[in-house]
C-alpha cells in the first residue's frame, strides 16, 4: 500500500485527490436524496430493511474499489502520455515485491468485499430469507399460489384456519393478508414457470409447474403492495400482476369473517374441477 | 407441416428410428388411457392432453357476418368500384320456396361480399367471405394470445383453464357474455373489439395490446369457430352495436343519480340476486315511495349475494354456479372504459343489455332509461366507496347488520 | 491439396495431429452424452421408482446380447487396426468383419425399438420411455455415423489410399467406434443393471 | 491435413473466396458473418428500446419496415421475438463468430508462427456451418407463429409446446444446436493447433495474451458447447416427437415425469461458462493491447495467464448463481454464492495487472488503446455490480430486473464488443493493408463509450427501483409509471449509442476499399504476425520463424538500436535479469 501511495503523490497528481473529496462528499451528501427519488419503495416486510442496508453496504464498498480503478486508470491516461525520447518504464511485474503486493491486494479484496458481505448474507438468508416456518408453526399465515398464463390465483384459508376446505378464500390477483403474522406461500403453476415478486416487501420466488416452492414474509406496513411476475412467460408476462393487501390488525379479522362467508356462498359442491390445495410442503 | 424445416437435423434420427418418430395420435392416446385405467387415477380434465405443436393455417374461406365499417353506406361510397347497388338482391324464400321478402344491396364485383342493406337496420351488416389468409392471421394470433386459456381448438379447455372459474368462453358456443348489445343479439365487430380492448376486470381476461387490425381478424376467427344456429353464418341475421340506453341525463346531477339509483335499484329487486345496500326498513320505505307494496321482511342473508337457480352456467361441459358480485367487494367484469376507469356509461349499458348466460335479465325496456342510467351512477359509487376500503365496508356492513 | 510424396508417407507429426483433434473431440462428445445421462438420472430420481411399476420394458436379454455384439465388434476392430499398423494382411477382411458386426449391432438396436412399440410403449408414454428413446436415438445417430466411417476407411483401406502409410484416419474412426461402443455400454448399464 | 505444410494457392474465386480453407479467408468471411449479424442484433436492440420508451407508439421508418401490418406497432408477440432474437443473434451470431470465429482464426496461426490452422478443412466446416446455422435462425422469424419466444434461454415449459406451438422456437433450438456444433469444430481446431503448432522456440509462455485468451475459450467451447447442444436435442425431441424431458406429470395426462429444472442446470452449465467464452479472448486482446500501447510489458504475465486460468476452472462451478430464485436447496444456493466470490480475486488480480501495465507507461492513444482503456472502466462497472448479483440476499430483489440486464450487457456485451473493436482496430492494417480512419474511430470510440455508460448505468437505477425485465410495456404496473422517463433517458442513449456505430460502419467500408495505406508494421509491435508482409502471403511465413523473445518485451533497455519494441524473432542483446 504505501508503494500505490508513493507512486500516486511521487505523480504530483495531488491535484486530483480535492475534486475526488468534493465528489465523495457530495455523493454521500445526495445518496439519501437519489435513493428516495430513484430506488426503490420502502421496505415493508420485517426482513426488507435487511436488503437496504446489505445493498447500500455493498454500493460502498464496490464505489471505493471502482473509485480506485478509475483512479489508476486515469492517471496514466492522463500523465503517462507518450512523448518523443521518453521511454516506458520497463517492468515485467515479476519480482518478489510484485508477487506480494498482488497476493495481499487478493486477500484483502477477498476479505472486504466477499467474505464480509458472505457474512451477512448468510446470516439474513438463516434468520430471515430462508427461515420459512414450519406449516404446523401457530400463528403463521398460509397462501397457497397457483400461478397460470397469465394470473395469479391465491388460496387463502378463510377463518377455519385450514386450506382444502368449502370457505377458503379463493382470488385471483389480489391477495389480502394480516400485518405482523408470517405468511407462508406455496407455489406452484398450471403451466410455463412464474415468479412471485413483491418488490415492497423485497421477496421474490419461482413458481415452477410440477414442485412446490416455498416462500414467506411478514408484513410490517398495512397498504396495497404490487404483485409482479419476473420469469419469462408468454406475450402477456407484463400484464401478469395483481395487488397485495395488507391489513392492519385491527381490521382483518372482519376482513377474513367477510372473505369466509361471501366464499361459502359461491361455493358450489357440484362443481369438482374447482377445486385446487395440495399437501403442504416445508 | 410442424416437423418439415427440421428435417436436416432430424433426418438422421428419423432415419434410424423408422416408424417411431411420429407415432398416430390414436395410438398414443389409446396407451394414455390404457394406462390410466390400470392404476385406476380418476380422469383427467381435457385441459392436459398432451402438448404438440398445431398446424395454423386455416384452409377454407368462410362466410360470415362482418362489419369491419362505421357503415356499409361509407364502404360502399369509398370503395365505387368494387360494388354496385342492385335492387331485389336478395330474395329470401320459406321452405315452400315462395319468396317471402326482398332486400337491396350492394353486390360486390369482386365476389367477396355478399351482402344485405337493410334500410331499417340500424347497424348495418353485411356477410364477407372472409379470406383464409386473413383467418389464418386470426388464428395465428389466436394461439399466441388466446389459447392458452380457451384452448387450441377454441373449446374453452386451455391448459391455465383448470380450477379457473369462471371459466373461459367456449368458441364453439358463439355467445358472448359482455358485449353490451342485448341478450338476443349477436354483437357488432366492434362491440367485440371493445370487449377485448377492455379486458374484463377480475379475471386473466386482460386488456389485450393488440393493434385493432389484429384483432378484428382475430374476431373474424373466433366467429368461424362457431356453430351454424349461432347466427354468424345467417344472411339475414342482425349484428348489433351496444345496446342504445341514450344521452347521460345526470350529467349535471351526479348526487341527484346515486339517490335514484339507490331507490331504483331496490325498488325493482336488484337485491335479489346482488346484496341489498340498505336496511330492510328503508327498502319498504322505497318501495312505498315508489307506489309498490312493501313486503316488510326479506331474505336473512341480504348483504350477502345469493346464487339462484338459474344461474347455472353450463356451457361446454362446466357444471358450476357464479356467484352475482357484490359491488363493495368483487371487482365487476366490465365496468371501465378503453382509459380504464370506471364508468358509469358502461356498467349502465351492462344493466341495459344484461348478460347473456346468466341470471342478469335484460333491463332496457323494462324501465326508463334515466333509471338505468341511474344505477349505472349508483354501482359506480357502491364500488368507489367502499371496494377495496375495508374500513368504509365494514362500517357500512356493521350499520346493515344491526351493529354486528 | 496434399502432394504425391505425402500421400504415400504420413509425417508422424500430423499423426499426432490427428489423434489429438480426434481426442479433443471425444472428450468434447463425452460432455455431450455425459449431459445425456446426467438428464437420465436427474429425472430418474424425480420419478422415484425405476423403472416406473407396470409398464413394459425393453428386453433385457436382447439388449444385453446387443452390447456383446457391439464389444465384439470392437475387439475385431481393435485387431484390424494392429494389423493396418503392421501392415499385416488380413486387416481389411477383419475391418470388414468388425463393420459388419456393427451393422448386426444397428439391427438388434432396431429390435429393441419395435419391441417396446409392440408391447405398447412409444417415445410418448412417460418419461422412461422419452428416456430410453431420446437416449438410444442419439446413440443411433452416432452408431449411423461410425457405420458410414468405418464403410469409407473399409473402401479406402481395399483401394489401398490407407493403410500403414496413412494410418491417422484409421485410428482415428476406430477409436470414434470405440467411443460409441462405450457409450452404449453406459447406456446398458444405466437402463438395464442398475 | 495439417497447417505446417505450404500448400498452393487455390486460383478458382470459388475455392479462394467462398469454400477457401485458408485461415485469414475465413477469418475475413466470419468478420463479414458476425459484422452482419451484429447490424440485425443492433436494429433489434433499437427496436426494442423504442417500445420501451414509448410503448405501443408506431415506430417510425423501421415500424413501416418490419411491421407493416400492425401500421408500425410492435406487439407483444413481436417483442418476444425481438428480445429472443436480440439475445440469441448478439451471443451467438455477432460477438461469437466476430471475437472467437474471426480473431481466433486470424490471430492464432499468424501469432504462433504456424501456416494455417491444424485441421484447414475442419476450420471450413465450422464456418459453414454457422453460416447454416445462422440461416436457420434468420428463417425462423419467418415461420407461421412467428420466431422464438421464450428468451435467449429458452426455458422449459415456456419453450416446449406447452406454451409455444410455433415451429419458430423448434427452428430457434435447431440454430443455437448448429453454432454450438460449430464452435465445437472451431474450438478443437484451436486448442490443438496452439497445442501443436507452435513455432520453434515459442514457449507457452512466449505466447502473446490474446492466444491464452482464446486457448482458454476454445477449452470451454470444446467442454461446454456439447451441453447446450444436447440440452437443445431433447427440447427439439419434446416439441417434435412428443418426449417429456421437460414436461412435468403435473401439466399432462398419463404422461409426463419431466423437470423443466432440468433444462435451467443444463443450460447455466453451458451459459455461465458461455459468458467467459466470450470474455477471455477479449480479456486476452486488452492484455495485449494495453501493453502494446503503453509501450511496456504486460504486467506479472504468468500471473496474468493463471488468473485466466483460475476463471476458466471457476466458470464450470458457478452456474448456480443464475438460478438462486428457483429453488435450489440452502446448501446448494450458498455454495454457489461462495463459488461466486471467489470469481472476484482472480478479476481483481487481471484488473490490477492491466493497471500496473499501464502504469508509468508512455501511453499512445490510439483507437485501439482508447477501446482497450475503456474495456477496463466498462467490465470494472459490470463486475463490480455482479456483487449484488452473486449475493443471494439482494439477488433475490434483483433476480430478473434491469439491474441484471445493465450487468450483463457490461460485462459480456460491451466489454466484448469493445475489445472486438480494438481488435478490429488493430489488426485491421494487417487484414486489409489499410488503416482505419483514426479521427472516425475516436468519434465512434466517445460517440460509444458515453451513451453506453448512459444506457446501462440507468438500467441499473432502473433495477435498483425493481423494473422486471422482458416487460413488453412497464406502465402497465402503477408503481413502474413514474420510472418511465427513465426509460426514455436509456432509449435515447442507446439511439445515439446506435447511430455511432454507423460511424463505425461508414468508417470500415470506406477505409478497406480508399483508407491511408498501412506500413507493415504500424503499429511497432514485435509479435510474428507483423513480421509479416502485408497482404499476408497464402502460406503465412515462406519460412516457419525460430521464436527467441517474448511478445512484451517494450522498452527493455537490451534493445538493440535504440528502439522500444522488438520482434519475437529477434534476440535481446542480452536476457533481461
Amino acid at each position: 500500500m504505501n508503494r500505490l501511495v508513493s507512486l500516486v503523490s511521487r505523480a504530483r497528481v495531488r491535484w486530483l485527490a480535492t475534486p475526488a473529496a468534493l465528489l465523495l462528499a457530495s455523493t454521500a451528501a445526495s445518496a439519501q436524496e437519489v435513493v428516495d427519488r430513484w430506488g426503490p419503495t420502502p421496505p415493508a416486510s420485517t426482513y426488507g430493511p435487511r436488503f437496504d442496508s446489505l445493498f447500500s453496504l455493498i454500493t460502498t464498498l464496490i464505489g471505493i474499489s471502482f473509485l480506485i480503478v478509475l483512479v489508476m486508470l486515469l492517471v496514466p491516461c492522463l500523465r503517462d502520455n507518450a512523448k518523443k525520447g521518453k521511454k516506458a518504464h520497463f517492468d515485467h511485474g515479476t519480482s518478489l515485491h510484485d508477487k506480494r503486493f498482488t497476493a495481499v491486494v487478493s486477500v484483502v479484496v477477498f476479505i472486504v468485499l466477499d467474505a464480509w458481505v458472505l457474512v451477512r448474507a448468510m446470516g439474513d438468508l438463516r434468520e430471515a430469507y430462508w427461515n420459512v416456518p414450519a406449516p404446523d408453526t401457530p400463528g403463521i399465515f398460509k397462501v397457497e399460489v397457483l400461478a397460470q398464463q397469465w394470473a395469479w390465483n391465491f388460496r387463502t384459508p378463510g377463518v377455519d384456519g385450514e386450506l382444502g376446505t368449502p370457505d377458503d378464500v379463493i382470488t385471483i390477483n389480489e391477495l389480502t393478508v394480516p400485518i405482523g403474522r408470517p405468511v407462508v406461500f406455496n407455489l406452484t403453476s398450471k403451466d410455463v414457470i412464474h415468479s412471485l415478486f413483491l418488490p415492497d416487501m423485497r421477496l421474490k420466488r419461482d413458481a415452477n409447474p410440477g414442485a412446490i416452492n416455498v416462500a414467506w414474509f411478514e408484513a410490517a406496513k398495512s397498504g396495497d403492495f404490487d404483485i409482479l411476475c419476473a420469469e419469462l412467460c408468454g406475450y402477456a408476462h407484463y400484464q401478469m400482476h395483481g395487488k397485495l393487501h395488507v391489513l392492519p390488525e385491527a381490521d382483518f379479522p372482519a376482513w377474513e369473517k367477510d372473505a369466509s362467508a361471501l366464499a361459502l356462498a359461491a361455493y358450489d359442491a357440484n362443481d369438482t374441477e374447482a377445486r385446487w390445495a395440495w399437501d403442504w410442503k416445508e | 407441416m410442424t416437423a418439415r424445416p427440421l428435417l436436416l437435423v432430424t433426418a438422421a434420427l428419423a432415419l434410424v428410428a423408422p416408424g417411431f418418430a411420429t407415432p398416430g395420435d390414436e395410438t398414443a392416446a389409446g396407451h394414455d388411457a390404457g394406462n390410466a385405467a390400470e392404476h385406476s387415477e380418476p380422469e383427467l380434465p381435457p385441459h392436459s392432453r398432451a402438448p404438440h405443436q398445431v398446424d395454423v393455417t386455416v384452409h377454407d374461406d368462410a362466410w360470415l357476418l362482418v362489419n369491419d365499417y362505421d357503415t356499409f353506406g361509407e364502404l360502399a361510397e369509398a370503395d365505387p368500384e368494387r360494388f354496385e347497388f342492385v335492387e331485389g338482391l336478395l330474395e329470401p324464400k320459406d321452405e315452400s320456396g315462395e319468396v317471402i321478402d326482398t332486400y337491396d344491396g350492394y353486390r360486390d364485383k369482386t365476389g367477396r361480399v355478399e351482402l344485405r342493406y337493410d334500410p331499417e337496420a340500424e347497424d348495418v351488416a353485411y356477410f364477407e367471405r372472409v379470406s383464409a389468409e386473413r383467418l389464418t392471421r386470426g388464428h395465428e394470433n389466436y394461439i399466441q394470445y388466446c389459447a392458452s386459456c380457451h384452448g387450441l381448438e377454441g373449446d374453452g379447455y386451455g391448459r391455465s383453464a383448470q380450477h379457473l372459474r369462471p371459466p373461459p368462453r367456449d368458441f364453439r358456443v358463439g355467445k358472448f357474455k359482455f358485449t353490451k348489445v342485448g341478450v338476443e343479439n349477436l354483437p357488432s365487430d366492434q362491440a367485440l373489439v371493445d370487449l377485448v380492448k377492455k379486458g374484463l376486470d377480475g379475471t386473466p381476461m386482460y386488456p389485450w395490446a393488440l393493434t385493432e387490425g389484429q384483432l378484428l381478424d382475430v374476431i373474424q376467427y373466433i366467429k368461424s369457430l362457431s356453430p351454424p344456429e349461432s347466427g354468424w353464418r345467417d344472411v339475414y341475421a342482425v349484428v348489433k352495436g351496444p345496446v342504445d340506453i341514450g344521452e347521460d341525463p345526470w350529467t349535471n346531477d351526479v348526487q341527484g343519480a346515486v339517490a335514484r339509483g339507490e331507490i331504483v335499484y331496490h325498488n325493482v329487486g336488484c337485491f335479489n340476486c346482488h346484496p341489498g345496500y340498505v336496511t330492510p326498513a328503508r327498502i319498504d320505505e322505497i318501495v312505498t315511495g315508489e307506489g309498490g307494496i312493501a313486503k316488510g321482511s326479506y331474505r336473512e342473508d341480504l348483504t350477502l349475494p345469493k346464487i339462484v337457480p338459474n344461474t347455472m352456467y353450463q356451457v361446454q361441459g362446466y357444471k358450476t354456479s357464479i356467484l352475482p358480485p357484490d359491488f363493495t367487494w368483487h371487482s365487476i367484469r366490465a365496468g371501465r372504459d378503453r382509459q380504464g376507469n370506471l364508468s358509469a356509461l358502461e356498467i349502465a349499458r351492462t344493466v341495459g343489455s344484461g348478460i347473456a348466460g346468466s341470471g342478469m335479465p335484460q333491463w332496457k325496456g323494462s324501465m326508463p332509461d334515466k333509471d338505468i342510467w341511474a344505477i349505472g351512477y349508483y354501482v359506480r359509487h357502491l364500488i368507489e366507496t367502499y371496494h377495496g376500503k375495508p374500513q368504509a365496508r365494514a362500517a357500512l356492513m356493521s350499520e346493515l347488520r344491526g351493529g354486528n | 491439396m496434399a502432394t504425391a510424396v505425402e500421400l504415400q508417407r504420413e509425417d508422424p507429426r500430423a499423426r499426432v495431429n490427428a489423434t489429438l483433434g480426434m481426442v479433443f473431440f471425444i472428450g468434447s462428445w463425452s460432455m455431450a452424452f455425459g449431459t445425456l445421462f446426467l438428464s437420465y438420472f436427474i429425472l430418474r430420481q424425480r420419478v422415484g421408482i425405476w423403472p416406473p411399476p407396470g409398464i413394459a420394458l425393453p428386453s433385457f436379454p436382447m439388449a444385453a446380447a446387443a452390447t456383446l455384439v457391439l464389444l465384439l465388434s470392437s475387439v475385431v476392430l481393435h485387431r484390424a487396426v494392429a494389423r493396418v499398423r503392421r501392415g499385416a494382411p488380413g486387416a481389411a477382411a477383419l475391418w470388414a468383419a468388425a463393420t459388419a458386426i456393427g451393422v448386426l449391432f444397428a439391427g438388434m438396436q432396431a429390435w429393441l425399438w419395435y419391441d417396446l412399440v409392440l408391447s405398447g410403449r412409444t417415445v410418448e408414454s412417460g418419461a422412461y420411455e422419452s428416456l430410453f428413446f431420446g437416449l438410444t436415438w442419439v446413440h443411433a445417430a452416432h452408431v449411423a455415423c461410425g457405420l458410414v466411417a468405418l464403410l469409407w476407411m473399409q473402401v479406402g483401406l481395399l483401394t489401398g489410399r490407407y493403410g500403414v502409410h496413412r494410418i491417422s484416419p484409421v485410428s482415428n474412426a476406430a477409436m470414434f467406434w470405440h467411443f460409441v461402443d462405450v457409450v452404449w455400454v453406459v447406456l446398458f448399464v444405466a437402463f438395464f443393471v442398475l | 491435413m495439417s497447417g505446417d505444410h505450404i500448400h498452393p494457392e487455390p486460383t478458382s474465386f470459388l475455392r479462394k473466396h467462398v469454400f477457401s480453407v485458408d485461415h485469414k479467408v475465413i477469418a475475413k468471411q466470419f468478420m463479414w458473418f458476425g459484422l452482419f449479424w451484429l447490424l440485425i442484433g443492433g436494429i433489434m436492440a433499437m427496436l426494442i428500446r423504442w417500445q420501451l420508451a414509448y410503448p405501443g407508439t408506431p415506430m417510425p421508418v423501421f415500424g413501416k419496415l418490419f411491421f407493416s401490418s400492425t401500421g408500425g406497432v410492435i406487439d407483444p408477440a413481436s417483442y418476444n421475438t425481438l428480445f429472443t432474437m436480440h439475445g440469441t443473434i448478439m451471443i451467438f451470431l455477432g460477438l461469437t463468430p466476430l471475437m472467437i470465429g474471426c480473431f481466433g482464426n486470424w490471430c492464432i496461426p499468424l501469432m504462433i508462427g504456424a501456416r494455417d490452422m491444424i485441421f484447414p478443412l475442419l476450420n471450413m466446416l465450422s464456418f459453414w456451418t454457422v453460416m447454416l446455422g445462422g440461416a436457420v435462425a434468420f428463417y425462423s422469424l419467418f415461420v407461421p407463429l412467428g420466431g422464438s419466444e421464450a428468451g435467449w434461454t429458452g426455458y422449459p415449459t415456456l419453450s416446449t409446446t406447452v406454451a409455444n406451438q410455433g415451429t419458430g422456437e423448434t427452428l430457434w433450438a435447431v440454430a443455437v444446436f448448429l453454432i454450438g456444433a460449430s464452435s465445437i469444430m472451431g474450438g478443437i481446431n484451436y486448442m490443438t493447433t496452439v497445442i501443436r503448432l507452435r513455432a520453434p522456440g515459442m514457449r507457452w509462455t512466449d505466447l502473446p495474451l490474446t492466444i491464452w485468451g482464446l486457448f482458454f475459450t476454445a477449452v470451454l467451447n470444446v467442454l461446454f458447447l456439447p451441453v447446450i447442444g444436447s440440452a437443445m436435442i431433447l427440447l427439439v425431441l419434446d416439441r417434435v416427437f412428443g418426449t417429456q424431458f421437460y414436461v412435468p406429470a403435473s401439466i399432462m395426462a398419463g404422461g409426463g415425469g419431466g423437470d423443466p429444472i432440468l433444462y435451467q442446470h443444463l443450460f447455466w452449465i453451458f451459459g455461465h461458462p458461455e459468458v467467459y467464452i466470450l470474455i477471455l479472448p477479449a480479456w486476452g486482446i486488452v492484455s495485449d493491447l494495453l501493453s502494446f500501447f503503453a509501450r511496456k510489458p504486460a504486467f506479472a504475465y504468468r500471473v496474468t495467464v493463471g488468473a485466466m486460468m483460475a476463471v476458466t476452472v471457476l466458470s464450470a462451478v458457478v452456474y448456480g448463481h443464475h438460478m438462486f430464485t428457483t429453488g435450489l436447496s440452502a446448501m446448494l444456493g450458498e455454495s454457489f454464492m461462495l463459488l461466486t466470490m471467489i470469481i472476484s480475486v482472480p478479476g481483481e488480480i487481471l484488473f490490477f495487472n492491466w493497471l500496473h501495465t499501464i502504469w508509468r507507461g508512455s501511453l499512445r492513444m490510439d483507437t485501439p488503446m482508447l477501446f482497450a482503456l475503456s474495456v477496463i472502466f466498462v467490465f470494472g462497472l459490470g463486475g463490480l455490480t455482479g456483487l449484488y448479483l452473486a449475493t443471494i440476499s439482494t439477488d433475490i430483489y434483483l433476480h430478473d430486473t434491469y439491474f441484471v440486464v445493465g450487468h450483463f450487457h457490461l460485462t459480456m456485451a460491451a466489454s466484448a464488443l469493445f475489445a472486438t473493436f480494438g481488435a478490429i482496430y488493430f489488426w485491421f492494417p494487417k487484414m486489409f493493408g489499410r488503416k482505419l480512419n483514426e479521427t472516425l474511430g475516436k468519434i465512434h470510440f466517445w460517440g460509444s463509450l458515453v451513451p453506453l455508460t448512459i444506457v446501462f448505468c440507468t438500467m441499473f437505477v432502473s433495477g435498483y427501483a425493481g423494473m422486471p425485465r422482458r416487460y413488453y410495456d412497464h406502465t402497465s404496473a402503477d408503481y413502474l409509471k413514474p420510472l418511465q422517463h427513465l426509460n426514455v433517458t436509456t432509449s435515447l442513449a442507446a439511439f445515439t449509442l446506435g447511430i455511432a456505430q454507423l460511424v463505425f460502419a461508414f468508417n470500415f467500408i470506406k477505409s478497406r476499399w480508399w483508407g491511408e495505406k498501412a506500413s507493415e508494421n504500424p503499429w511497432e509491435v514485435g509479435t510474428l504476425e507483423w513480421t509479416l508482409p502485408t497482404p499476408v502471403p497464402h502460406y503465412n511465413f515462406k519460412e516457419i520463424p525460430n521464436v527467441v523473445c517474448g511478445p512484451h518485451e517494450f522498452s527493455n533497455p537490451a534493445i538493440p538500436d535504440g528502439k522500444d519494441w522488438i520482434y519475437q524473432t529477434e534476440p535481446l542483446a542480452e536476457q533481461p535479469a
